[in-house]
């Protein structure tokens, strides 16, 4: 490994230094204030066409998912018993989104899309979520000022511990208090997958 | 040869290799050292196995496998069972052609081959990688009768590789720097933001583990360790490291990886692994056979150091008695205990609680949900209850 | 982006997967996790195996095969690597046949099945097993150049089984007794005699390899562990335990794994394996690529305890310094050392030394020779020293 | 696992009790003393036959070794430069013969032979070693007095620490005194077995 000047190199010296387009070509993180975003851009109608033919088959026409592939548009109250957790009412930021799908969208496919590709589905995702209009077209400037409805739902600081269990040794609970809340003796959800797994299940 | 002997009852259901016999392979020469150069576990053990749960994913290559911990003897997993956890699938990387790369707010970028990494100083540890959605099945109440479904989102190794600090050390780190973005190779990209100081204290990059190299569903050719912190951060098939100033808010520590509470709101960067610990023996997949002496066992952990105690319940939590630790007992890796039991036969409630170092008492479930609800998918660090019926079958059960 | 990205010179070697590039494994799916319900290593890794010496013996079924030293990151040896010694090849045992029978001088004979085996209270621990005929071909000269032959018949895992002094107390041993006679199920029928106070400290029989069931290989469905002391007497494919009161002279212990001495005497019963160290890096299959800073790294182990400190010299042993020992540092265990050494490109006598926490030395080959002649076969622990030319290649040789 | 009385019983209870034949039909190995030499008996001539049939093709028919096998007699000093070890003129006991031949020979059908079939190679072998005239009859009784020459050649202490290397640090040696004494170089005696093993040596 040759080196430059000295100042240039580690203590040890060992692998070489990437070119400023080594680094430009992998550099593909975006972050919400849109850095890392490259030029381009693309409209929702554009997008629709692309989705159409590179994602609704796993995500829907209208990213209401098909079978288990995950819905892309949900309005669903974040409080709701099982609320259904999708871009609009859930992700922080359109960034994320746009670096997602570049990054490893569509699936058997990932990162094969152009920047204006990946500019047009992302306005696609973010208009089926209702969070742009029919006419937005997403470039690194329109990005990062999307409006997120969930934008401050997250805890960024890790509240634990939040429980308070104590090290009791003898007469911990009364007897009566403790009964089965939940089995999942009768659920039937367990896989066997393939050969015995154990003594309990149907095989 | 005494009385015992001469009393002894006839063993009618002896196999044809009791003695006095001689078996077949104690008359016979077996294959020689030329036979298998990598070798294989037994035929006999063909059911131990990494499995997953079909019905949890659209397909198997955004999905999990789990460990068969109700076959783990020790704190290490076999390099065979170690649980998958994949976005993309798992890649076939050529380390020839692998590159990692770390720039940023660096003075000088670096790129370095499997070759160069290797060269660094290295050390070798031993820490557990555990999946925060390990148990996450389980948050709205019991469903899978079996441990390695209910536990197995999770492994052990003795990991090699080279200390972040040593690379950072290397390129220099620009003032104010405070993040880090990891990146995976792997089709899905995989990033996560890691604080720096984290990245200093005890990160590594690796290349071995149990002492051959890292496995490709483990990140061949080398991986990020962030010891004690969910595995989704221990990007695997690592190719970037970038040093910045913010958290990049990614898919995976947004929409992803990030905990629901019952108002709504969403807990993200929850990254350390709280204290936890499972009973190995009884579970489900290994019940119990008739009253008498048995030896619980089960192995604890915490992302937050050693574990000092693990305490037993056969009641259901209503007594408790110290399970004695198996050394070593090492930081943010599994722990081996044990405890005799003498069971009467009679049902019971089969619980272990862990206590790790820093004070921190594993929870119960409800303690757990009356907290946070039944949606937060990730960081289910419950004590398990195993129901032992009359007939020695173990459920898995969750107590009020 | 500094000057340094702009400065560096353009890579003309770099293949096609470095960065820019997107690799076809960053471009598609790789396969899900029910692909591999059991793992193998890399298919980049297929000439990290063990290997034998087909001279060595007539055939391969009494032999041996070397653990590729060179390639072990850690500690721990991969299952798959672990290196077999066979006496008629490798049986293939059924558990489901298979009985352990321990009788002679107890209260209570005792016939055990796997399953029984498993319950008794268990134990992991950490342990290498040596073949104390490693480095055997090099009591007259250097003979093979490559670590994995001079060294590779050892091992270290973490076993887990059930103590003598368990199964020892379960069937009580009769005054007088002093000796124990352990068999194994291979065609050899291989016997060897235990002192009784050796039993009863820490020997133990297993049944798990590094978090799986024993490999065939190592035994299965079960061995003897005789912590420290030479490979042979760690009895395979167990099936036999008898109490006496002499040693009964087995072919193994006298005509086998016995020291013939300059005077026509030879040595047995010499069991333990004395402190002992190598540098696995460099090492003839891992040779030195220019001058500049490398780790030097090795592993050192001794059957009488902790290693407690390890020595490095360059110079053929006219100067040393401490190396630093890896964590954790387990008695009866490899424990692994590293050390800086910016090698100037001259040629170079590359050693280690190993101390052990009752301060035995390790010796040097000529210290063995001028006691011990050429003829002992076995426990061979001198220090290796490896021939570093101008060239970076590395040999194998002996010094005066 | 039910037994009959308490005090037949261990702490644990796990396991069966083996019978009385259990036990004998394992309990093969022979001690010095003939203990554990069952009944039965052989002559040097019918061990002449069966040696030939079974083991010659190995060990040849004058114990003299095929190949790479071992030689089974041997009369070189064991001070010899190059000591061939073999039952005359190694072997502590006579015992040890006849239970190494019962249990792990002939090499490729172990522990196939009956006890007068083994009581006869070993005749064989120890005449084949000189140590017994043509006309011994191996038995229990005679198989544990026949003299070995080295019964008396082993020492059963270890007598290690024997050497008394000292962790010197600095000008342990003078560097004239240090010179190559055998380098495995040019020895070509390592193997590649299969794949590339390093750098070192031919392909
Ligand atoms: C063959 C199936 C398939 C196709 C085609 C596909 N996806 Fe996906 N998509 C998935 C799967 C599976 C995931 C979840 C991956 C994971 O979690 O690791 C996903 C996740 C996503 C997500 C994140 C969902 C969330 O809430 O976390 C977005 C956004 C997305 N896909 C967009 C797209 C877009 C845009 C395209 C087309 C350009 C596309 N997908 C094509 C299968 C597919
Ligand atoms: C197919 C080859 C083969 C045949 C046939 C064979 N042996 Fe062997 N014998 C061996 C091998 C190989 C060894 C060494 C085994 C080991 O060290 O694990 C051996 C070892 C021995 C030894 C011990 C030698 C020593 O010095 O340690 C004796 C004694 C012996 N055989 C006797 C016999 C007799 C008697 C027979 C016939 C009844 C027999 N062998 C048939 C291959 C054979
Ligand atoms: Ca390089
Ligand atoms: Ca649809
Ligand atoms: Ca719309
Ligand atoms: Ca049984
Ligand atoms: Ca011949
Ligand atoms: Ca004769
Ligand atoms: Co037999
Ligand atoms: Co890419």
């Amino acid at each position: 490994v040759s080196k430059g000047e000295d100042e240039l190199v580690g203590h040890y010296g060992y692998g070489a230094v990437p070119t400023a387009q080594q680094i430009e070509g992998w550099s593909i993180a975006v972050q919400p204030d849109g850095t890392g975003l490259p030029p381009g851009h693309g409209s929702v109608s554009q997008g629709a066409d692309i989705f159409a033919s590179q994602c609704a088959a796993c995500h829907g026409t209208f990213g209401e998912g098909e079978g288990r592939y995950p819905k892309l548009a949900s309005d669903s109250k974040l409080t709701d018993e099982h609320p259904v957790k999708a871009v609009g009412n859930f992700w922080p930021y359109a960034t994320t989104v746009w670096d997602y799908i570049n990054r490893a969208m569509p699936f058997p496919a990932p990162h094969s899309l152009s920047p204006d590709e990946v500019y047009a589905v992302t306005a696609y995702v973010l208009n089926l979520n209702n969070l742009v209009g029919d006419d937005f077209v997403a470039d690194r400037t329109t990005l990062p000022k999307v409006v997120m409805p969930n934008r401050f739902g997250f805890i960024l600081r890790d509240p634990r511990p939040d429980t308070h269990d104590v090290a009791c040794m003898s007469d911990c609970r009364k007897p009566s208090d403790i009964h089965i809340t939940s089995s999942a003796e009768h659920v039937g959800l367990t896989p066997r997958t393939t050969g015995p797994l154990d003594e309990m299940e149907p095989k | 040869l005494g009385a015992a002997a001469a009393r002894a009852a006839a063993q009618p259901d002896a196999p044809p290799a009791a003695p006095p016999a001689d078996p077949d392979w104690s008359r016979s020469l077996g294959p020689g050292v030329d036979d298998r150069p990598y070798g294989q576990p037994s035929h006999f053990e063909k059911d131990v196995i990494r499995r997953n749960v079909p019905w949890l994913t659209a397909g198997t290559q955004s999905s999990v496998s789990f460990t068969p911990l109700q076959h783990q003897d020790g704190i290490i997993t076999a390099n065979g069972l170690f649980f998958e956890r994949y976005h993309a699938g798992r890649p076939t990387v050529d380390p020839a052609q692998h590159r990692l790369m770390i720039h940023g707010m660096v003075d000088r970028p670096l790129l370095l081959d499997i070759e160069d990494l290797r060269r660094f100083p290295s050390e070798s540890r031993i820490h557990f990688i555990e999946c925060p959605a390990n148990g996450g099945m389980e948050w709205r109440g019991a469903q899978l009768n079996s441990l390695q479904f209910t536990h197995g989102m999770i492994g052990c190794a003795e990991w090699t590789g080279v200390r972040l600090s040593t690379l950072f050390g290397e390129t220099g780190i620009k003032p104010g720097a405070a993040w880090v973005l990891a990146e995976g190779a792997d089709g899905a990209h995989m990033d996560r933001s890691i604080p720096l100081a984290k990245c200093l204290d005890d990160c590594m990059v690796i290349y071995g583990q149990n002492g051959e190299a890292l496995r490709p569903e483990q990140g061949y050719p080398m991986r990020l360790l962030v010891p004690g912190w969910q595995g989704n951060i221990n990007v695997k098939w690592l190719r970037r490291l970038q040093i910045g100033t913010q958290p990049w808010f990614t898919r995976e520590e947004t929409a992803q990886y990030t905990e629901s509470m019952p108002d709504g709101m969403a807990r993200a960067f929850t990254w350390a692994i709280y204290a936890k610990s499972v009973v190995t023996f009884p579970c489900p997949e290994r019940p119990m056979k008739g009253a008498g002496l048995y030896e619980i066992r089960g192995l604890a952990w915490s992302g937050n150091g050693r574990i000092s105690r693990v305490d037993i319940s056969t009641d259901g939590g209503i007594t408790w008695r110290p399970a004695t630790l198996q050394p070593p007992v090492l930081s943010k890796a599994l722990t081996r205990f044990t405890a005799e039991w003498r069971w009467d036969g009679k049902p019971a409630m089969v619980q272990s609680r862990a206590v790790d170092e820093t004070g921190f008492v594993q929870p119960t479930i409800a303690q757990l949900r009356a907290i946070r609800g039944t949606s937060p998918i990730y960081n289910n660090n419950s004590i398990q209850t195993w129901q032992v019926k009359a007939d020695g079958s173990v459920f898995n059960v969750q107590l009020s």
